[in-house]
């Protein structure tokens, strides 16, 4: 049996020096090519570049990538087809990475409903545009061997356009480092309430709406504290929310490194995940909840998977003051939220990386088996 | 191909076994001439019809076929029987355009009497959607799918280069005929001026403005007589036009077997052939011409290959006023359609059935490629 | 959204078929509670209520006036009659509830509401999702229309409010999800002590309900597990289908079918060990699978449509992709360990705290206050 | 259900007249039979045949054959029968679709669907028929039926072509299966000496496209231009009446007989031919009956469609023809008849071919399909969810 499993991933984020940053994307990737270490395979990483990197562990080759249609990648995904003549199981990354080819023994993965946006250009879009969108998507969705979804939400979505295809579709919920994130073992400062913002800096995560809760909360409660934490798009975008801090009492920004995490979740009361669109089952949320927190989030893509309203967290409407009216109820209630965050923590449990590890493997079983291997003419 | 003689030939309504009312339309003339075509080049055409029976009309036997339901504008099931029974045939001729859907054989032959989907009244013209695309798919098959497309006039040939350019080389134009034997000049009658509707009771045919010209005309003029000659596609349309003939001095209304027909031309002074859609090259305004009689033609489909307006006829809109004003003028000017009528009948000598058949002829060779 | 005060109390509320005419017995299904439940929190709040149904006569039943209207014929799916109708009927009215999407369409009141009750269509034999080109293009725009077009879409879950972002965002202000809610006075545990188990299948016999998948499971596992009891508990929407279950039931040992009047269903729940809510197809936030919740019983989902607001796999229950093998699979994890059965259900009991009827109330009025203002002002 | 003995249902449309209790003798249903009969003797697991018609059971030939009283609707779609199927075959271990066009609307878990080759591609089947919307709802059906189960079995390389050429990107999902004779039941006779006739075998369906009309026409012709040959139509109609009818057409021709033989005779019968005609037009795979002549060292005279394309060379093991022309054919009956030393040649060629498709590669490449099918587990369930 031939071991190697190659995978195709839009790419990388890397910073100036090289390294990788630690999206939720990268840390997804690095887990699975972990796992699939673990079970004996021998996974290989292409994506678009020149370059060859070692990350990790994981060798990350380059590949030509062509152009961008439809939100498909036909060059990159036809140069992946050629370099991988010689593999028999393949994984594609993202769903648009599986358009026109997938060859037999693939996985596609999906994060998210990313098309949920207003600015989205195929949701957008009427017409001929979006019914080829619809017709690569659902090309993608149907063609490979097996279809894992991080949410109920892309496969809800799937099924009530697409139905009759569930069979070969798996919902494996994002994971959480549960050894990691766990609730801090002493209740943290009393004298202020941290809510932290864990997210990037971007409209669609609900920084926006964050900001405003920030401005009027604090106004409010003497006690609250806004924090901050993550990187932005560019050095502009972090500039300016840094200058925005500066200008309001207790509100701050600052980023930490992946394995400073845990801590800031400890150190914080509430966490606040506003999303807008575009959500999976979140690595903030989970990290949040398994941190103990009580969490505030929208009803958006798979948010609602880990949280039920009023027994794990609070699930609002992506207003500004809806957010405002969740925290604000939270601030005034503190046995609410460390009842919330009791329950989260707990909840937490069902998402550990060694659940995930499991599901994983079953789900790859029931495609790579060794009775599965591609068949004999 | 082999020595076998044999044609097959799909009739869509040669005759109607069941409504027994036979409404003298060019389809039976023109299968009759092309019948004897046939004959005479040593074919054997078989013919076969959608009827329940088999029958004989002026010596050609007609075998009935089971024909289905109509889709589309087409007979789908006719032509599937005709399919299977033709199976030993080499070759074929559709006498009518959407006959050759869904299969034809190989060397077959489809004839267009003209375009007859310009009309807002005919199902298929008003259409659009789906229900179009598909009837339009169709008309498609069956015009470019036959390995020849004879059409009696240009309009159809112009018409499908616009719209499906590229088969050009497998269309021919072949216009109707005259028999010039039949129809020749005759002195009118001296005392009245006869104008002639020699057309089926048709709003396409123009009938509803040749009635409305008519009244205005017999008032202003007491020597004029108008005649329209022809039936209605059931008994209520003839009997409200017997009665508005009646109510009308100066019109009569009425109709003749084919035999007598040669006679009506030859008795009028003006001939009317106001066809505002579905038209080929008339047989009608062919035969009007072969009379040497001035025609009066709508400005559609063929009847533009055979009149060129104030040279051998007029053509006009088909309008009460421009019809009331072409024949105004007509009617005061005696010399001018005399000379119409002259180039009328110098222009039909081009139509004539020894013509036709030449032309038949010769596309038959070029596409069986072995008339004898 | 409008928020002119009003001082007309009167509320029109359009609903499919409460009351059947004749009989003047009401079918106590899901959107029958649903209505009651309504029209009480809204004469609660000082409001008028008065419904109107498809049918020639006018009732009066558990206090609501019901009149009937002319309804001509279903189009894609919708009553376009019976809308026109209920437009003309309430000229003088300026509120408005659509108890289904498809009821709103093609004329609205102002300040109308619509109700979604779930995705009803997520199945390849759905007469809309079968038929294609223009005619489906139709159906959606009037789905689309009914759903988007008034001024509030009141969603029972968060899988249709996420559906329709992902297909037509950015309407997401006019939604809002209040999730089902269970009467936690009727429904509660009970401690007990036996050899046997009772596993409840408590639905319609529908196919999209899971039944054919419930019942072999059934057959396999009676056959295996003589300790184990299997109860169908419900109507089918035909008397032969009812005929055929009760000989179905007869030919299988250990497995029983009836159906009870509503209010003794609490009993049925508090009788079963585990409950199924196998659902493949078209489900809301069940009622059933809430009343379970609240019973404190391990539940066995299909992870289909709002099922999974209220369950976490693994958490408070069973989520799967239903198939005869994967039901039998999890009802035979819980039937070997009942400890497991023990946590599930304490832990979906805490979850149906979140799901109370205090909890829908107060969702109900805060989210009429935003499109009628507040009442009586 | 027993784990030690999976159960198998297989959905197709007619196997046994849905009123009459005889057996439609279709190249189809013969593969049906030997499939079912393989797996139930060789793997040891059962089988029950689902089909359309009134009577809700009925045995035949050791099989359990299930009615569904489901006719096509107006478009040529199954739909009843396919959602009555769903529902019945959630009680089985694995399922088989007969044909592609039962494959829809819906497919259930751990199905097969086996293409008994492209149906579509006569001028008058029901998709040419359709207007634009009936035809793109029948290409989103048929692309389903390849896309949703578990695995697609195309027969035949023009299957597999077409869907290649019309869903690029899907060409994974499918299984070439070619189908399989048996080579020591059809053989050829120890030796054919020369005889005054010629023999020719045309094996018939009945279907709409096999040519039936062109091998009466060619009859017609055959009296004049090569009266020592004679044609056999081996085959049974559905309907009795339509049977009588083209018996007495039949009938006037002297040198055409029309009849049919139980499978059990089929064999021996085979060998009694000089040639075989098989003229179809359009809608065939592999065609079991061309294989069965071959492998009966037959030279083979058939029509340039479907799968037969991929049995026949032209010239080497018999004549490819283009279908739709008695005359055509006569020329090439004609050639075979007249010159002995060349049936032979291309029947040993036939033979040849007829051997690269054992039944014993058929059953192998079943088996191992069916058994990896089988063994799949469902990804639907985590298994692990509650244990810590």
């Amino acid at each position: 049996m031939d071991h190697r499993v190659a995978l195709l991933n839009t790419v990388f984020a890397l910073d100036d020096t090289g390294c990788v940053t630690c999206g939720g994307g990268e840390r997804y990737l690095i887990e699975l090519c972990g796992l699939l270490r673990e079970l004996d395979y021998d996974p290989q990483v292409w994506q678009p570049g020149t370059k060859t990197h070692e990350i990790e562990g994981i060798r990350v080759a380059g590949l030509p990538w062509g152009g961008m249609e439809y939100g498909t990648l036909p060059e990159l995904n036809k140069q992946f087809r050629e370099r991988t003549a010689g593999y028999d199981k393949f994984i594609y990354f993202v769903p648009v990475l599986a358009f026109p080819h997938v060859r037999p023994c693939s996985v596609v993965i999906s994060h998210s409903v990313f098309w949920d946006s207003p600015l989205q250009p195929w949701t957008a879009h009427g017409g001929p545009v979006r019914e080829e969108w619809l017709r690569r998507l659902h090309q993608a969705v149907t063609a490979p061997d097996l279809f894992v979804s991080v949410d109920t939400n892309a496969l809800n979505w799937i099924r009530a356009l697409w139905p009759g295809y569930e069979d070969r579709q798996v919902y494996i919920p994002s994971f959480v480092e549960t050894g990691l994130f766990h609730p801090a073992e002493q209740s943290p400062d009393r004298q202020k309430t941290v809510v932290l913002f864990p997210r990037r800096l971007e409209w669609n995560r609900g920084l926006d709406a964050a900001k405003a809760a920030a401005l009027v909360l604090t106004q409010r409660f003497a006690t609250v504290e806004f924090h901050f934490v993550g990187q932005g798009a560019g050095a502009v975008t972090e500039d300016e929310m840094r200058h925005w801090a500066e200008a309001h009492p207790r509100c701050r920004y600052y980023w930490a490194p992946m394995r400073e995490m845990p801590e800031v979740y400890r150190r914080a009361d509430m966490v606040i995940l506003p999303t807008q669109c575009s959500e999976g089952t979140s690595l903030s949320c989970l990290e949040a909840m398994a941190s103990g927190k009580a969490v505030v989030c929208t009803r958006v893509g798979g948010l609602t998977d880990l949280v039920i309203d009023g027994y794990n967290g609070r699930l609002i409407e992506a207003t500004p003051e809806a957010l405002i009216a969740a925290i604000d109820d939270l601030f005034r209630h503190p046995d609410q939220r460390a009842r919330l965050g009791a329950k989260a923590a707990e909840t937490a449990q069902c998402f550990s990386l060694k659940k995930w590890r499991r599901r994983w493997a079953h789900a790859l079983s029931t495609i790579w088996g060794d009775l599965h291997a591609v068949d004999p003419l | 191909m082999g020595s076998d003689r044999r044609v097959a030939v799909l009739d869509c309504l040669f005759m109607l076994d069941h409504g027994r009312r036979l409404t003298y339309d060019g389809g039976n003339r023109y299968l009759v001439n092309l019948h004897k075509i046939l004959v005479e080049m040593g074919y054997e055409p078989h013919v076969w019809q959608a009827s329940g029976t088999t029958h004989e009309y002026e010596g050609i036997r007609i075998e009935g076929l089971p024909w289905g339901e109509g889709e589309y504008g087409c007979q789908p099931d006719l032509n599937l029987q005709f399919y299977e029974r033709t199976s030993g045939f080499d070759r074929s001729i559709y006498m009518a355009p959407m006959l050759p859907f869904p299969r034809v054989r190989k060397h077959s032959v489809v004839i267009s009497h003209g375009i007859f989907w310009d009309f807002p009244h005919e199902p298929w013209s008003s259409l659009s959607g789906p229900f179009k695309q598909e009837w339009l798919r169709r008309l498609h098959y069956a015009l470019t799918a036959p390995d020849l497309l004879v059409s009696v006039d240009t309009n159809t040939l112009n018409w499908l280069r616009a719209t499906w350019p590229g088969h050009e080389t497998r269309q021919t134009y072949i216009p109707n005929f005259v028999d010039t034997a039949l129809f020749f000049p005759g002195a009118p009658n001296p005392e009245k001026l006869v104008i002639l509707y020699p057309r089926r009771l048709d709003p396409s045919r123009g009938i509803d403005e040749a009635k409305a010209a008519a009244e205005i005309m017999c008032r202003r003029y007491s020597n004029i007589e108008f005649h329209f000659v022809g039936r209605g596609i059931n008994d209520s349309i003839e009997a409200e036009m017997h009665a508005w003939a009646t109510a009308h001095e100066g019109c009569r209304y009425y109709w003749l077997p084919m035999h007598e027909m040669p006679d009506i031309f030859r008795r009028a002074d003006i001939v009317l052939i106001p066809s505002k859609s579905c038209e080929g090259t008339s047989l009608s305004c062919l035969e009007a011409m072969a009379g040497g009689k001035t025609v009066v033609c709508g400005r559609v489909g063929g009847l533009t290959d055979l009149v060129i307006d104030g040279v051998n006829g007029c053509l006009t809109e088909v309008t009460t006023e421009a019809l009331v004003q072409v024949l105004e003028h007509l009617v005061r000017h005696p010399d001018k359609r005399r000379r119409l009528g002259e180039q009328a009948l110098e222009t039909a000598r081009g139509f004539s059935l020894a013509n036709w058949k030449r032309r038949w002829a010769g596309a038959l060779s070029a596409v069986w490629g072995d008339a004898e | 959204m409008l928020l002119t005060p009003c001082k007309d109390r009167r509320v029109a509320i359009l609903d499919t078929i409460f009351v059947l005419d004749g009989s003047c017995r009401m079918t106590y299904g899901g959107a029958e509670r649903y209505l009651i439940l309504l029209h009480k929190l809204l004469v609660d709040l000082g409001y008028e209520p008065h419904v109107w149904q498809p049918g020639e006569m006018t009732h009066e039943v558990e206090g609501i006036r019901v009149s009937g209207l002319p309804w001509g014929t279903v189009e894609y799916s919708g009553i376009p009659v019976l809308n026109r109708q209920f437009y003309e009927q309430t000229t003088g009215y300026d509120k408005a509830i659509y108890l289904a999407p498809n009821l709103a369409f093609p004329f609205l009141r102002p300040r109308s509401v619509v109700i979604s009750h779930g995705i009803g269509w997520d199945y390849p034999t759905h007469p809309w999702i079968t038929a294609c080109g223009p005619f489906k293009e139709e159906w959606y725009r009037r789905l689309q229309f009914g759903l988007i077009a008034p001024d509030l879409l009141v969603s029972v879950d968060t899988n249709t409010l996420n559906w329709i972002r992902a297909l037509w965002p950015g309407y997401e202000e006019r939604t809002v999800y209040i999730p089902n809610c269970v009467d936690l006075d009727a429904y509660f545990p009970v401690e007990r002590q036996r050899e046997k188990v009772v596993v409840l299948y408590p639905r319609r016999l529908d196919l999209g309900r899971g039944l054919d998948d419930a019942k072999i499971a059934a057959q396999i596992i009676t056959r295996r597990h003589d300790f184990v009891e299997f109860h169908f508990v419900g109507r089918a929407m035909e008397d032969a289908d009812e005929a055929a279950m009760h000989r179905w039931v007869e030919e299988h040992p250990r497995c029983r079918y009836y159906w009870v009047p509503m209010h003794e269903m609490p009993a049925v729940y508090r009788e079963a060990d585990i409950v199924l809510i196998p659902t493949r197809v078209g489900e809301g936030t069940s009622l059933s699978c809430l009343e379970a919740m609240a019973s404190g019983k391990a539940i066995v989902c299909g992870h289909v449509g709002g099922l999974t607001d209220l369950i976490i796999d693994g958490l408070n229950g069973r989520l799967i992709n239903v198939t005869p093998e994967t039901l039998t699979k999890a009802i035979e994890d819980l039937i070997l360990h009942p400890e497991t059965r023990c946590i599930l259900g304490q832990r979906a009991l805490a979850t149906a705290q979140a799901f109370s009827l205090t909890a829908w109330k107060r969702k109900w009025t805060q989210a009429l206050r935003a499109v009628w203002g507040a009442p009586g002002s | 259900m027993n784990v030690d003995q999976p159960r198998v249902a297989i959905l197709t449309d007619y196997l046994l007249h849905p009123t009459d209790s005889c057996l439609m003798l279709t190249s189809e249903n013969f593969y049906l039979l030997e499939l079912a009969r393989f797996i139930q003797e060789e793997l040891g697991w059962s089988v029950d045949v689902f089909q359309v018609s009134p009577i809700p059971e009925r045995r035949f030939n050791g099989l359990n054959v299930k009615g569904i009283d489901a006719p096509p609707d107006s478009n040529g779609m199954y739909q009843t029968l396919n959602f009555s199927f769903f529902r019945a075959g959630l009680a089985y271990d694995l399922r088989i679709y007969h044909h592609w066009h039962l494959a829809f609307p819906q497919v259930c878990h751990r199905s097969i669907v086996i293409s008994q080759g492209i149906f579509w591609d006569s001028p008058a089947g029901v998709i040419n028929r359709q207007n634009s919307v009936g035809r793109e709802e029948w290409e989103k059906r048929l692309l389903y039926a390849v896309a949703a189960p578990a695995r697609f079995v195309a027969q035949d390389r023009n299957t597999v072509n077409v869907i290649k050429a019309t869903w690029p990107g899907y060409e994974h999902r499918l299984l070439y299966l070619p189908p399989g004779v048996d080579l020591e039941r059809y053989q050829p006779p120890a030796s054919r000496p020369a005889a005054e006739r010629v023999r020719v075998l045309c094996p018939q369906d009945f279907g709409l496209e096999q040519g039936i009309n062109e091998i009466i026409s060619l009859a017609e012709l055959l009296v004049e231009a090569a009266p020592e040959v004679e044609l056999h139509i081996v085959g049974r109609m559905r309907e009795f009446s339509t049977a009588i009818m083209l018996a007495k057409r039949i009938h006037a021709l002297e040198n055409c007989r029309f009849y049919w033989v139980p499978t059990t005779h089929l064999a021996e019968l085979y060998r009694t031919f000089d040639l075989a005609l098989l003229p179809y037009r359009a809608g065939v795979g592999v065609s079991i009956h061309c294989l069965r002549a071959m492998a009966c060292g037959l030279p083979i005279v058939a029509g340039l469609a479907g799968g037969l394309a991929e049995m026949s060379i032209d010239g080497w093991n018999g004549r490819l023809v283009p279908p739709g022309s008695a005359r055509i054919l006569l020329e090439a009956v004609v050639q075979l008849a007249r010159d002995r030393d060349l049936r032979l040649r291309m029947g040993e060629n036939a033979r040849r071919l007829a051997e690269g498709y054992p039944l014993s590669a058929w059953k192998r490449r079943w088996k191992d399909l069916l058994e990896r099918t089988m063994a799949a587990a469902s990804p639907g369930i985590d298994a692990g969810a509650l244990e810590d």
